[in-house]
């Protein structure tokens, strides 16, 4: 299955386009983390608001620190948050959304699709602000507001999609011989969900990046640091006196990613959804 | 489809309800309207909650108090506004009598008798103070008179009953008030021009309750006409009392205020325009766009503009392109910005063992040294901020323009040397929370900061920002102790460096202003001595001796007095105020040409 | 000789991938006369639909070409026509009933409202008019009540009753030919003998022909002419189907004609079945697709391919024909 | 239509919003942003401290305040507000219609654009003007909210750009001056959802066009008009409507939000983050609350709609 996947998203020129940017800012990301670039983000290197040369490729902004290094860490947050927010949401979804469907109509199925729809109904900014709020000063409330609001979609495919699988053969044979349902679960049903997991996830990816950018917008993003979300608040500071480096370095290397991520996750939708593809 | 007439007429009547805010245009009589943009929105309009600088240039236009400051005399001189004359101070200084102009009326208001505004009376005036010792009333101001008048600080203990007489706060006849102080306070004028004190008719707050707060019922030169979070509009009041404008009781300076052409002012009756316009736009740059489309009449510069703005620094000088549109003026803010150190906390503030005090104090000193006033300066403040040590400011007449600022002065070397001379190093200094409420602007203040500090050999990961979603809560957090380093600003209520003073008086600390929590017996007792005096030669030395704790201490990081620029247009008469005239030159503001095409 | 209602030739179609052509159809042809049933007959996947979507102009979608040397109804060329041209000959001249009925009709409008839009797009007029056309088809496939029929929806009538309403949908216009796939596939066997009487019946009255195309040898048997055996793509024998039955002389004809279970087979006689597997369209063998499976295949029938021969208006394609 | 149906519908919504009242009472009343330092003058006391929180009811047990925020939604009766002391009602009054007028027409061009788009692009599918289609909305999906008001900002509204339309502000009161307020944001609002409704409506009617009876109408000479815009539109409304009626909250409330803060339009979404950042615990609450309450009766007037839309759906 994945090794079709993987051939199917191989012969499909845009995913792997899209494959190719998401690697290469991975790089950058990875490079990021273990000191190689961008660490000099904080560091006043220049005069303010100088323009682009050499030594500043972007340019500087008010304080005089170096804008593409500070784009460059951007690059790192980004994927910090993309990455943890993906994660830990995608085992949420999966896990409830799998409790869910195998459970269907039980009370554990209604009290999880009850706090999906209790989710689902408070404005996403409102409910990641209140978050933000409720955990003040704190690292990750960012991360887990996010986490928060993100898992009820993918539990809702993965509810939809075990429903489905229980009703395979196989399925039933391991129930009629007594095995235990958590062991089903985890070592039958789970594991067949999995492309649509990773669709999902990089689904998810796209909308933890873009998110991030606007809760930092409104005041409720990282705490130390820098994010591509938080130098477009700064230009959005800028731009009308007419200093556009930061809004052109973050929000290009912004629009790149998410171009890449979408491209991405568009072929291996087509790559996994194997009805599609016949048509 | 009928369903699809429908669905429009729904459509349409959504729009038009969205459409609220018609012009108050008569067509055949010009109006006469003036557009001021603040950068702030204010909260409550009731005087007794109009904490905020915003809420205070409101409601001085909306109510009236007894006094207010000259419109064009600087320094500020104090000028009667419905008291009838300066006040009767007697000997000792401690019982203070006012007299009210007769004729003087409130608005036309259901809450009156007949929907008629009555006339203002003094015990308007005893009522208005009253409210701030009544915990249903939510007043802001009653730190300005806490223990200061007889009796006021029992009434509230008693219960806060209205009916029940307050000795040191007596209207004696419908004219006539009498303040009897506990102990002299110099500073009381003052404090009644605050919109704190402002006259609040009884019936309006009985009917309104807390609603009060969006309804005034004053009797100042506008009434409001409407208002939400971006803008509220004020319109002439037609039953202002009639005063004649004199340029020379309002301390006209002909010499440096010619240019303005208030001249033509000279026994007109104010106020003069027929609409207030208050734009309330947070974001420079929006503000400074829409300035600059004509949509606003005055515009306080926002920094980054400074460039553009100035031909050159020193003196300042407006760009003659803007010079032909637009009136400049360059005036010292009426307070300073300034980084506390939360000398409450042992790591690096006072401590009992007077080696790890001095140790500790060594930390402050080069952490003082490593701060580079200059950068700061020029970054935030295009260079034209004016840098002083301690707390006096150049507002003040006791500051000393000749006092040593080796205290402003970088010295990253001598920092670091006095880090290791007192055994501070990278493992033994303390990591630091810097706290500031969330805006971009604060952050860059912030990562500015701890570049300094890392200049210094300060570790990068031991200064943390601590970022708060509203003022509020980062108050409450330094209030409790909970931030190191605190970046705050000041400004003056009134004129009087007393103000300054009181923010390191050990007794005011935090909740207090004192939110460096510094306790020094000495400065203590000499904040004590001096608070029965006026200003005076013995009390600058008393004031300039306390100022010099502050820098040996190293209690804090200070200080800058921004410079504000004020753009206004040349169709405009006017002399703006942003310090403690504030909203009161806004009834003497008026238009060359009354009538202009709407933008 | 009669114009034929529909007449087709040489029709091919064919998957393109890269330089690959695949053939689903390979060259066939034929004709059918008006009030004429013939029988498409072969295994699922040999083509048989994808040929009636191809008359019909339908097929051209992602992927899949077509070409003819012509596509006649009543003797007017069809296969050249321009979309919008051809739009009008469809539901007029020629008609459709489809496999499900099921899936259809469109399930958010009436049955009247369905039927009636055919009527009005190509004759126009009031709705009195297409009202009084609706219950009359209705009326002349069986129902009794035509009025509460047409004001229900699909999903309200059982499947025969929307087949039927399929078929008064296909018949309003009163064409010349109708194709009908599989039409009683989906339907048990009383409601389909219904279905199939129904189809005869209008048939005969409005001399119409019937493309009849399904996999099911009975409903040949019971409603056709002609027949059609396709496999693999192609016709490999045109005959009549009385002949056909009795007579064979594909052998793949003849291994279908084995299949049909007989009413009256006795205990423990097994059902006769062809060996092996249809080839798929990718992977067919060269010359005679049904070498592989076919017993008297020799090796002519592995390089070339057996032309079918219909001047006589029956032939095989086929090196050995059974005589 | 019963009427106990819809009473039976909107009783199912209860437990919802007593979830939602709970969730962010909690996470934005209790813990949420604390007024009291900004309602005590300088210098106060531990007694004034008290006295603000008593005013402002934090000194209350968490039942009782979650207890009163239930019958203050349920009797509508919302309080005032602590920043400005007007009713929250007539701030909601005041501020609702400004934001519907805000993002109404951005919402239904943005909509009505990607329905058409869809159409076209489902219609012509595997061709190049699919393609194209889609490879614009992947490029609009790409381009953050953030960067497409800061860009349109630029565009339209500075010298640096056009220089056409107000940098901010909502001072309408005739369709005019209505146009001259509302075009970027709108501009700004159909951009961003554009790419996002185009794959949407792409994926909802492909999946139509692909249906059985599509093919029958074609194969009875329906014009490409009328299958699109009679047959698949009336077969996808389920899923349409269920997008369309599920973004109206979010979008009255969550993209105001970001569009009144950048553009400084007095709108719930300006009040709401204003309230956010001055901790205003009434209006919060009510905002919240009626929010909760609104998705409610969304998802109700949702399901009825199916009844209406689609004869397969029971009629209740």
């Amino acid at each position: 299955m994945m090794n079709d996947t993987w051939q199917r998203l191989k012969s499909d020129r845009y995913g792997m386009g899209g494959l190719m940017v998401v690697a290469a800012f991975a790089f950058i990301a990875i490079c990021v983390w273990s000191g190689l670039l961008g660490q000099g983000w904080s560091e006043v290197s220049g005069n303010r608001w100088e323009s682009a040369s050499a030594s500043h490729w972007f340019g500087t902004n008010l304080l005089g620190q170096d804008i593409f290094q500070r784009t460059l860490f951007g690059t790192a947050t980004a994927f910090e948050v993309g990455l943890i927010v993906t994660l830990c949401s995608t085992i949420l979804g999966a896990l409830l959304g799998a409790l869910s469907g195998w459970y269907s109509n039980g009370w554990l199925d209604e009290v999880i699709l009850w706090i999906k729809g209790v989710l689902d109904s408070i404005p996403f900014y409102l409910f990641a602000a209140a978050i933000a709020y409720a955990l003040q000063g704190n690292t990750w409330a960012m991360h887990v507001a996010m986490i928060v609001t993100f898992w009820t979609t993918t539990a809702r495919i993965i509810r939809g999609e075990v429903i489905r699988i229980k009703q395979r053969e196989y399925i039933e044979a391991a129930q009629a011989i007594g095995l235990p349902d958590l062991l089903i679960i985890f070592r039958h049903v789970l594991p067949n969900t999995f492309h649509i997991l990773l669709v999902q996830a990089s689904i998810v990816f796209v909308a933890a990046i873009n998110t991030e950018v606007i809760l930092s917008f409104l005041g409720l993003g990282i705490q130390d640091g820098v994010s591509w979300g938080l130098m477009l608040a700064e230009s959005s500071q800028e731009v009308l006196a007419g200093h556009f480096g930061n809004f052109i370095a973050a929000g290009s290397f912004l629009f790149i990613l998410l171009m890449g991520f979408n491209l991405l996750a568009d072929s291996l939708q087509d790559a996994v959804d194997t009805r599609r593809v016949i048509q | 489809m009928p369903n699809t007439i429908k669905i429009a007429m729904l459509l349409g009547l959504l729009l038009l309800g969205g459409c609220g805010d018609p012009p108050a245009t008569q067509n055949d009589v010009p109006v006469k309207t003036y557009k001021h943009a603040m950068d702030g929105a204010p909260g409550s309009l009731d005087p007794a909650q109009s904490a905020s600088l915003y809420a205070n240039f409101m409601v001085v236009n909306l109510y009236d108090t007894l006094y207010r400051y000259k419109y064009l005399a600087r320094p500020y001189q104090l000028q009667p506004n419905v008291a009838a004359g300066l006040p009767e101070i007697s000997d000792d200084g401690l019982r203070i009598t006012i007299r009210l102009k007769p004729g003087v009326y409130f608005m036309d208001d259901p809450a009156f008798a007949q929907g008629v505004g009555r006339e203002l009376h003094a015990h308007d005036f005893v009522y208005s103070i009253k409210r701030h010792f009544d915990p249903a009333s939510r007043a802001q101001g009653a730190w300005l008179w806490q223990n200061r008048i007889e009796g006021l600080d029992d009434w509230k203990v008693a219960g806060s009953d209205y009916d029940t007489e307050v000795e040191g706060l007596r209207a004696l006849d419908d004219y006539t008030i009498q303040i009897t102080l506990i102990q002299p306070f110099p500073q009381l004028i003052h404090t009644l021009t605050q919109a704190y004190a402002a006259i609040v008719p009884r019936e309006a707050v009985e009917k309104y309750g807390q609603m009060l707060s969006s309804h005034p019922v004053g009797s100042g030169p506008f009434r409001l006409d409407s208002r939400n979070d971006t803008r509220a509009v004020l319109v002439k009041n037609p039953d202002f009392r009639k005063e004649p404008f004199d340029l020379e009781d309002e301390g006209y300076d002909p010499a440096s205020q010619a240019d303005l052409g208030l001249h033509v002012l000279q026994g007109k009756i104010p106020p003069f325009v027929d609409r207030l316009e208050f734009e309330f736009i947070t974001e420079d740059a929006a503000r400074w766009n829409a300035f600059s489309a004509g949509e606003l009449d005055f515009i306080k510069v926002p920094v980054s503009q400074f460039d553009h703005v100035l031909s050159t620094r020193s003196p300042l000088k407006l760009s003659p392109q803007l010079g032909e549109r637009y009136h400049f003026e360059a005036s010292p803010e009426s307070g300073f910005i300034y980084t506390n150190f939360n000398m409450a906390d042992e790591r690096l503030g006072h401590h009992p063992d007077p080696h790890q005090a001095s140790r500790n104090r060594a930390l402050r000193c080069a952490m003082v040294k490593a701060f580079d006033w200059e950068k700061r300066n020029e970054i935030f403040f295009y260079n034209i901020g004016r840098v002083f040590p301690g707390a006096l400011a150049p507002a003040v007449p006791e500051y000393d323009p000749d006092a040593d600022i080796s205290y402003n002065r970088r010295d990253v070397q001598g920092a670091i040397e006095l880090l290791q001379a007192n055994g501070w190093n990278e493992n033994t200094l303390p990591t630091l929370d810097y706290g500031f409420p969330n805006s971009v602007t604060e952050r860059q203040i912030f990562e500015q900061f701890r570049n300094f500090m890392m200049d210094a050999g300060y570790p990068s990961s031991k200064i943390r920002p601590m970022i708060f979603a509203t003022y509020g809560d980062y108050q409450r957090a330094y209030s409790q102790g909970k931030v190191a380093l605190i970046n705050s600003s000041w400004t003056m209520d009134y004129p009087d460096a007393e103000n300054l003073m009181q923010l390191y008086y050990g007794p005011n600390a935090s909740p207090g202003s004192n939110s460096a929590n510094y306790d020094n017996p000495d400065y203590n007792r000499l904040y004590e001595a001096s608070a029965a005096m006026s200003e005076s030669p013995e009390r600058t030395a008393i004031y300039r001796q306390m100022n010099q704790m502050l820098i040996d201490d190293c209690v804090s990081i200070n200080g800058i007095s921004r410079t504000l620029l004020f753009l206004w247009d040349r169709n405009i008469i006017m002399k703006p105020d942003r310090s403690f005239l504030g909203g009161y030159f806004m009834r003497f503001v008026d238009l060359a040409e009354p009538s202009r095409a709407a933008p | 000789m009669k114009t034929p209602a529909l007449s087709v030739s040489n029709l091919r179609i064919w998957f393109e991938s890269g330089s690959n052509r695949n053939h689903a159809v390979d060259n066939i042809s034929f004709n059918i006369l008006p009030g004429e049933a013939t029988g498409l007959v072969g295994e699922s996947g040999c083509g048989k639909s994808m040929t009636a979507l191809a008359i019909l102009g339908l097929l051209p979608a992602a992927g899949i070409k077509t070409s003819c040397s012509s596509i006649k109804v009543n003797g007017i060329e069809i296969s050249r026509l321009s979309q919008a041209q051809r739009r009008d000959i469809l539901g007029r001249d020629i008609a459709m009933i489809f496999q499900q009925p099921g899936t259809a009709l469109d399930p958010v409008f009436t049955i009247g409202s369905l039927i009636g839009a055919t009527y009005r797009r190509h004759f126009g007029g009031s709705k009195q008019v297409i009202r009084q056309a609706v219950c009359e088809s209705l009326e002349s496939v069986g129902f009794k009540d035509p009025g509460q029929i047409a004001a229900t929806y699909p999903h309200q009538l059982s499947g025969g009753m929307r087949q039927l309403a399929m078929i008064a949908m296909a018949t309003i216009c009163k064409p010349a030919v109708i194709i009908a796939d599989e039409p009683t596939t989906s339907l048990d066997s009383a409601t389909r003998s219904i279905i199939l009487q129904q189809l005869a019946r209008l048939q005969k009255s409005h001399q119409t022909a019937v493309l009849m195309i399904s996999h099911d040898l009975g409903v040949i048997r019971q409603n056709c002419n002609q027949v059609l055996v396709m496999y693999c793509g192609r016709l490999v024998e045109k005959t009549d189907s009385q002949h056909l039955f009795a007579h064979a002389r594909h052998p793949y004809s003849a291994g279908l004609v084995s299949c049909i279970p007989q009413i009256n087979v006795q205990q423990g006689s097994s059902l006769a079945s062809i060996p092996g597997q249809v080839p798929t369209a990718d992977r067919l063998p060269p010359g005679c697709h049904f070498a592989p499976r076919c017993t008297r295949a020799r090796p002519v029938c592995d390089e070339a391919a057996p032309e079918l021969d219909d001047a006589q208006g029956v032939g095989v394609a086929c090196f050995r024909p059974l005589s | 239509m019963t009427r106990s149906y819809v009473a039976r519908r909107l009783l199912y919504g209860i437990p919802l919003v007593l979830g939602v009242t709970f969730i962010s009472f909690l996470l934005m009343v209790y813990f949420g942003p604390d007024k009291t330092y900004e309602l005590l003058g300088k210098n106060p006391t531990a007694d004034q401290i008290r006295e603000v929180r008593q005013a402002l009811g934090y000194d209350q047990p968490f039942m009782l305040r979650y207890a009163d925020y239930l019958k203050q939604l349920v009797t509508l009766d919302l309080g005032l507000s602590d920043s400005s002391g007007e009713s929250v009602s007539s701030i909601l009054g005041r501020t609702l219609p400004i934001s519907i007028a805000l993002v109404l027409p951005g919402f239904v061009l943005g909509n009505i654009a990607g329905l058409m788009l869809g159409l076209m692009a489902a219609w012509y599918r595997g061709k190049w003007l699919d393609k194209l289609i889609m490879s614009a909305s992947v490029v609009g999906m790409s381009v953050s909210f953030l960067v497409i008001i800061i860009g349109l900002q630029i565009l339209l509204c500075t010298p640096y750009g056009l220089n056409l339309f107000p940098v901010r502000g909502w001072q309408v009161h005739d369709l005019g001056s209505y146009l001259y307020f509302v075009t970027v944001p709108t501009l700004a609002l159909v951009f961003v959802t554009l790419g996002y409704n185009t794959r949407f409506y792409r994926a909802v009617m492909a999946d139509e066009i692909d249906r059985d009876h599509i093919r029958t109408l074609r194969a009875y000479g329906a014009s490409p008009f009328e299958l699109m815009f009679k047959h698949v539109l009336k077969n996808s409304l389920i899923p349409i409507l269920t997008r369309i009626m599920f973004s109206i909250p979010f979008v009255v409330i969550s993209g105001s939000l970001l569009l009144e803060s950048y553009f400084g339009i007095p709108g719930i979404g300006l009040v709401t983050f204003n309230a956010i950042t001055s901790g205003d615990q009434p209006v919060l609450k009510a905002v919240v609350g009626l929010t909760g309450v609104l998705f409610v009766l969304a998802l109700t007037v949702n399901d009825l709609l199916y009844s209406l839309v689609d004869p397969r759906v029971a009629k209740p």
